[in-house]
């Protein structure tokens, strides 16, 4: 019946199951909180010195699709554009935002002018403000920095699905001498994300900072979820680890099985 | 210099798209829409023979009809191009390809990476170097903690966190520039070896 | 219909392919590879929706006849030329290897290597040490290219030691818990898939 | 303090000129800086010279062209290692460039007497990504019916009594992209895997080789020069080391000047500020 080896892959799959579960009846009970993530807590005063300067916000969520794999960082990207979008209309600042896939620009346009609309101020939104540029990488760099470098920004958002094009986008952003703020599931770009840009969102953590920011409870609950399998791998680590240097191989041999 | 025409048109197309970095130029963009028009191509004829090998060959020499159903299903991915009120049932191969590689990456991953990664660091704590590697690996686990209700171990463990996955990230960050700068040695031999005879060949 | 039906073969696909992986069930077997080798083929029809797309909008600006429509006409031409040779030429043709050769093969890679000057600039740039994490990155950055090309050795032996040290101890213990951090994400972002809990996927719901 | 400040303002088109200065010169007059082995690539040379003349590897090139320079020169080097001993190679390709790629690397070979279908074939590309590996590991003639060069795949001798990953003797795979899809998908099947990576994603692949997942790792273009020098045959890959060398010396030493005018713009904008408030 059971396949030797996987028994214990098998066992977590049902808990992270009944964990994320729980995680969403948890959060649509009652609102979450989540760790303070520098990069999230800037978004505020990155929109509030662009509206001081006069100079508009730029915004890329990426040139990825929102379906497959680039979907999650494409989607986080999003729900963080509607966020910002809301901060830019109440504050009567300019946001210009690229994007590079069909169906990502079909979802950034519905969404922008969604939080313009939930602001009171639907008469401000301007499609002409989001580009649609090409989902072919390069082609979309160079739209991408030709804008940066026209427009002149204050605040620069590079976050949602990037690969070797970080270093091109992050330099542009340095160079007009804005603020930047960036976040990517693409672990190989985050390090030039980290050295070039001010706030930097990690991984799962920019994951876990669009579910948030989104206020949806299923996709807050599911992080709650996600924890809990974390703290149990911690506990097994630590323990197992504790344990073997007496000689103990029974954590060591649970996971064999 | 070299006589072979797949050189000269590659070397000066290279040098075409090294231009950007002088000004952007009409001439850089004619051959940026060059190479996704042949990128595009490429990928469509690739596709085609797929196709060809296991829907159009098993169904007429081997008369095996189920192929015919995977058929339909990516044939329904066009269909918001022909129909508008049709255009749903694209939704259909799109839920079998996310469900496949869902499942597939679902049930390795915790089996090869969760499972398959917590074991080998559960070592004895007899060396720096293993209290490193196992307790690295558990505050790296805490700084992707984010409901839980901050408690003092959490705190220290985020924030050990955050040293080791700096390094890690300036590791990442080193490769990197490795990386890139062969890049740029595969091209300068492209166009001073192959082309301009200026770099001796080994 | 619309919203149930790919939910529900998402969930029965999902569920055939876990039973077949943890269970023991030879009935599932064969269906279990059927759908694998199904989901390959589907994926083949999809490599053309690039294209047909491309096709499209570049169509449209030939017709708007404005100052891009030249480049719009390249990619087209391209689009085409490529195609035909490949499939009617054949992809073993000399018409075929020479476009593959001489101009797929160097714009591909000419665009990539491209960003190693960007790197270079931003690194005389960008790339600053705001906050003592930051040193930590950059130090460690700088400590493995000194190791690992050949002249860092050349200046100090220690240098190989120092990157051996920082891959294996320090980024071992990092990339781990990344690794098995990312795993948690993945079986989580599959569940919320398979139970039709995360519907993102299938569209907003507008068409 | 002023010429820091002039000096960051340096064009890029002239960082961009030191960047091929530091890498042509030293590719037209090499410097020769000896090349030591790193443990990986001694550990994966040891790894491949255990497979005999005759036993059967299946060879993925999953890299793009564009990334081709960081792992290509690997890829010859271990071909040769391979060819050279007698094994058999299936090739297969994860990503669209994958068969014309194998088609190329193959061609000397073949003209030296190594026999299509026999000694190695071209499987050529299949769509699907992790799938594609899942799929021609579990069933390779169900995934492959019919090979590159349009031969039935149950017509080639070297495919006799070969249906998927565990009945061949080892797993190579050369990629631009990340290892995770392979080790998920063929660590099952109980085989030695090697990777030969992109350097980008190297790092990241440590906890694998530490877990005994994957057998063996090359790393980038240096991996390439030192499996190379252990084929005593050098190639690109050695010629490239020099270059390697000197770019990183650019880069660090635009690191370190960019940070000390940071530092002293820094200072310098803390005293003002305060001369300001008086």
């Amino acid at each position: 019946m059971f396949v030797a080896g996987r028994v214990a892959g098998l066992v977590t799959v049902l808990a992270a199951f009944a964990f994320v579960l729980l995680g969403l009846s948890f959060a649509r009970k009652r609102p979450m909180r989540m760790r303070p993530i520098p990069g999230l807590l800037a978004v505020e005063e990155a929109v509030g010195r662009a509206t001081e300067m006069g100079k508009p916000i730029f915004y890329s969520p990426g040139y990825a699709d929102v379906a497959g794999t680039t979907a999650p960082p494409t989607l986080a990207g999003l729900n963080l554009l509607a966020h910002v979008g809301r901060l830019a209309a109440r504050y009567n600042t300019r946001l210009v935002v690229t994007v590079g896939h069909a169906n990502t620009y079909a979802l950034a346009t519905e969404i922008l002018r969604n939080s313009y609309i939930v602001e009171g101020k639907v008469d401000q939104f301007d499609i002409g403000n989001i580009y649609f540029t090409s989902d072919v990488q390069f082609a979309y760099t160079a739209a991408t920095v030709g804008l940066i470098q026209r427009e002149k920004p204050a605040t620069v958002f590079l976050t949602g699905y990037f690969a070797a094009e970080a270093i091109v986008l992050a330099e542009a952003a340095a160079a007009t001498q804005s603020l930047s703020i960036s976040g990517t599931t693409n672990y190989f770009q985050i390090p030039f994300f980290m050295a070039a840009c001010d706030y930097t969102m990690i991984g799962e953590e920019f994951l876990a900072a669009g579910a948030f920011i989104s206020n949806n409870p299923d996709l807050i609950g599911s992080v709650a979820g996600q924890d809990y399998v974390k703290i149990l791998g911690i506990l097994a680590l630590l323990l197992g680890a504790v344990m073997k240097s007496f000689g103990n191989n029974v954590i060591f041999d649970l996971l064999k099985r | 210099m070299s006589a072979d025409p797949v050189i000269w048109v590659s070397s000066i197309l290279t040098i075409i798209g090294f231009s950007y970095l002088f000004k952007e130029n009409e001439l850089y963009r004619a051959v940026e829409h060059l190479y996704v028009g042949v990128a595009a191509g490429y990928t469509v004829v690739m596709g085609y023979t797929n196709v060809v090998n296991k829907v159009w060959g098993p169904l007429t020499k081997k008369g095996q009809y189920t192929v015919l159903i995977p058929a339909v299903l990516g044939f329904l991915l066009f269909m918001p191009y022909i129909s508008k009120s049709l255009g749903w049932l694209r939704r259909l191969p799109v839920a079998v390809i996310v469900a496949i590689g869902a499942a597939l990456s679902l049930r390795t991953a915790v089996v090869e990476q969760f499972i398959g990664q917590l074991r080998p660091a559960i070592i004895p704590l007899n060396s720096i170097n293993n209290v490193i590697i196992t307790l690295g690996t558990a505050v790296t686990l805490c700084y992707f903690i984010f409901t839980v209700k901050p408690n003092p171990v959490l705190k220290v463990g985020v924030e050990g966190g955050k040293w080791v996955i700096m390094v890690t990230l300036g590791a990442a960050f080193g490769a990197g520039i490795m990386g890139r700068i062969s890049l740029l040695i595969g091209r300068l031999f492209l166009v001073f070896q192959d082309w301009i005879p200026l770099i001796k060949k080994v | 219909m619309k919203r149930i039906l790919p939910v529900a073969i998402s969930a029965v696909v999902g569920l055939i392919l876990l039973v077949d992986y943890f269970l023991k069930v030879p009935a599932l077997k064969q269906t279990a590879t059927e759908i694998q080798d199904w989901g390959l083929i589907v994926a083949a029809f999809a490599l053309a929706l690039a294209a047909v797309n491309l096709l499209l909008i570049h169509g449209k600006r030939i017709a708007k006849k404005d100052r891009q429509s030249i480049h719009s006409f390249i990619l087209i031409a391209a689009l085409l030329v490529t195609t035909f040779s490949g499939i009617f030429i054949g992809t073993r043709s000399g018409v075929f290897d020479f476009i593959f050769r001489s101009v797929f093969t160097p714009l591909a890679a000419v665009f990539y290597a491209m960003t190693a000057f960007h790197l270079a600039s931003a690194s005389y740039r960008a790339f600053r040490a705001k906050n003592l994490q930051a040193v930590a990155l950059l130090l460690a950055g700088v400590l493995l290219m000194l190791g690992r090309a050949p002249i860092g050795e050349v200046i100090w032996k220690g240098f190989p030691k120092i990157a051996d040290w920082i891959t294996n101890v320090v980024n071992l213990a990092g990339s781990r818990g990344i690794l098995i951090s990312t795993a948690v994400g993945t079986v989580g972002a599959g569940l919320r898939i398979l139970a039709g809990i995360d519907r993102s996927h299938l569209g907003s719901g507008t068409e | 303090m002023k010429t820091l400040q002039k000096l960051g303002q340096i064009d890029s088109r002239v960082i961009y000129a030191l960047l091929i200065l530091a890498l042509l010169i030293p590719l037209m007059r090499p410097l020769g800086l000896p090349i030591s082995i790193g443990k990986h690539t001694q550990r994966t040379f040891g790894v491949l010279d255990t497979l005999q003349a005759g036993d059967k590897v299946i060879m993925d090139i999953g890299y793009s062209v564009s990334g081709a320079a960081d792992v290509q020169p690997q890829t010859i080097a271990v071909l040769k290692h391979l060819f050279g001993k007698g094994v058999r190679i299936i090739f297969v390709g994860n990503q669209t460039e994958g068969p014309m790629v194998i088609e190329s690397l193959v061609k000397p070979y073949e003209a030296a007497g190594k026999k299509y279908g026999v000694d190695f074939c071209n499987l050529g590309y299949l769509a699907g990504g992790e799938n594609a590996i899942a799929s021609y590991c579990r069933d390779l003639k169900k995934s492959y019916p019919v090979d590159f060069r349009k031969n039935q795949t149950s017509s080639l001798p070297i495919l006799d009594g070969v249906n998927g990953a565990k009945d061949v003797k080892m797993f190579v795979f050369f990629t631009t992209q990340n290892s995770d899809m392979y080790v998920r998908q063929i660590t099952q099947y109980k085989i030695p895997i090697v990777g030969g990576l992109i350097n980008t994603i190297s790092p990241q692949a440590e906890p694998y080789v530490n877990a005994g997942q994957l057998a063996g790792i090359l790393v980038g273009l240096r991996g390439g020069a030192e499996y190379e020098m252990l084929m005593k045959a050098p190639g690109v890959g050695v010629a490239s080391m020099d270059a390697q060398s000197m770019g990183h010396l650019l880069i660090i030493a635009f690191i370190i000047f960019a940070n000390i005018s940071y530092l002293a713009t820094r200072r310098a904008g803390a005293k003002g500020d305060k001369g300001g408030a008086k």
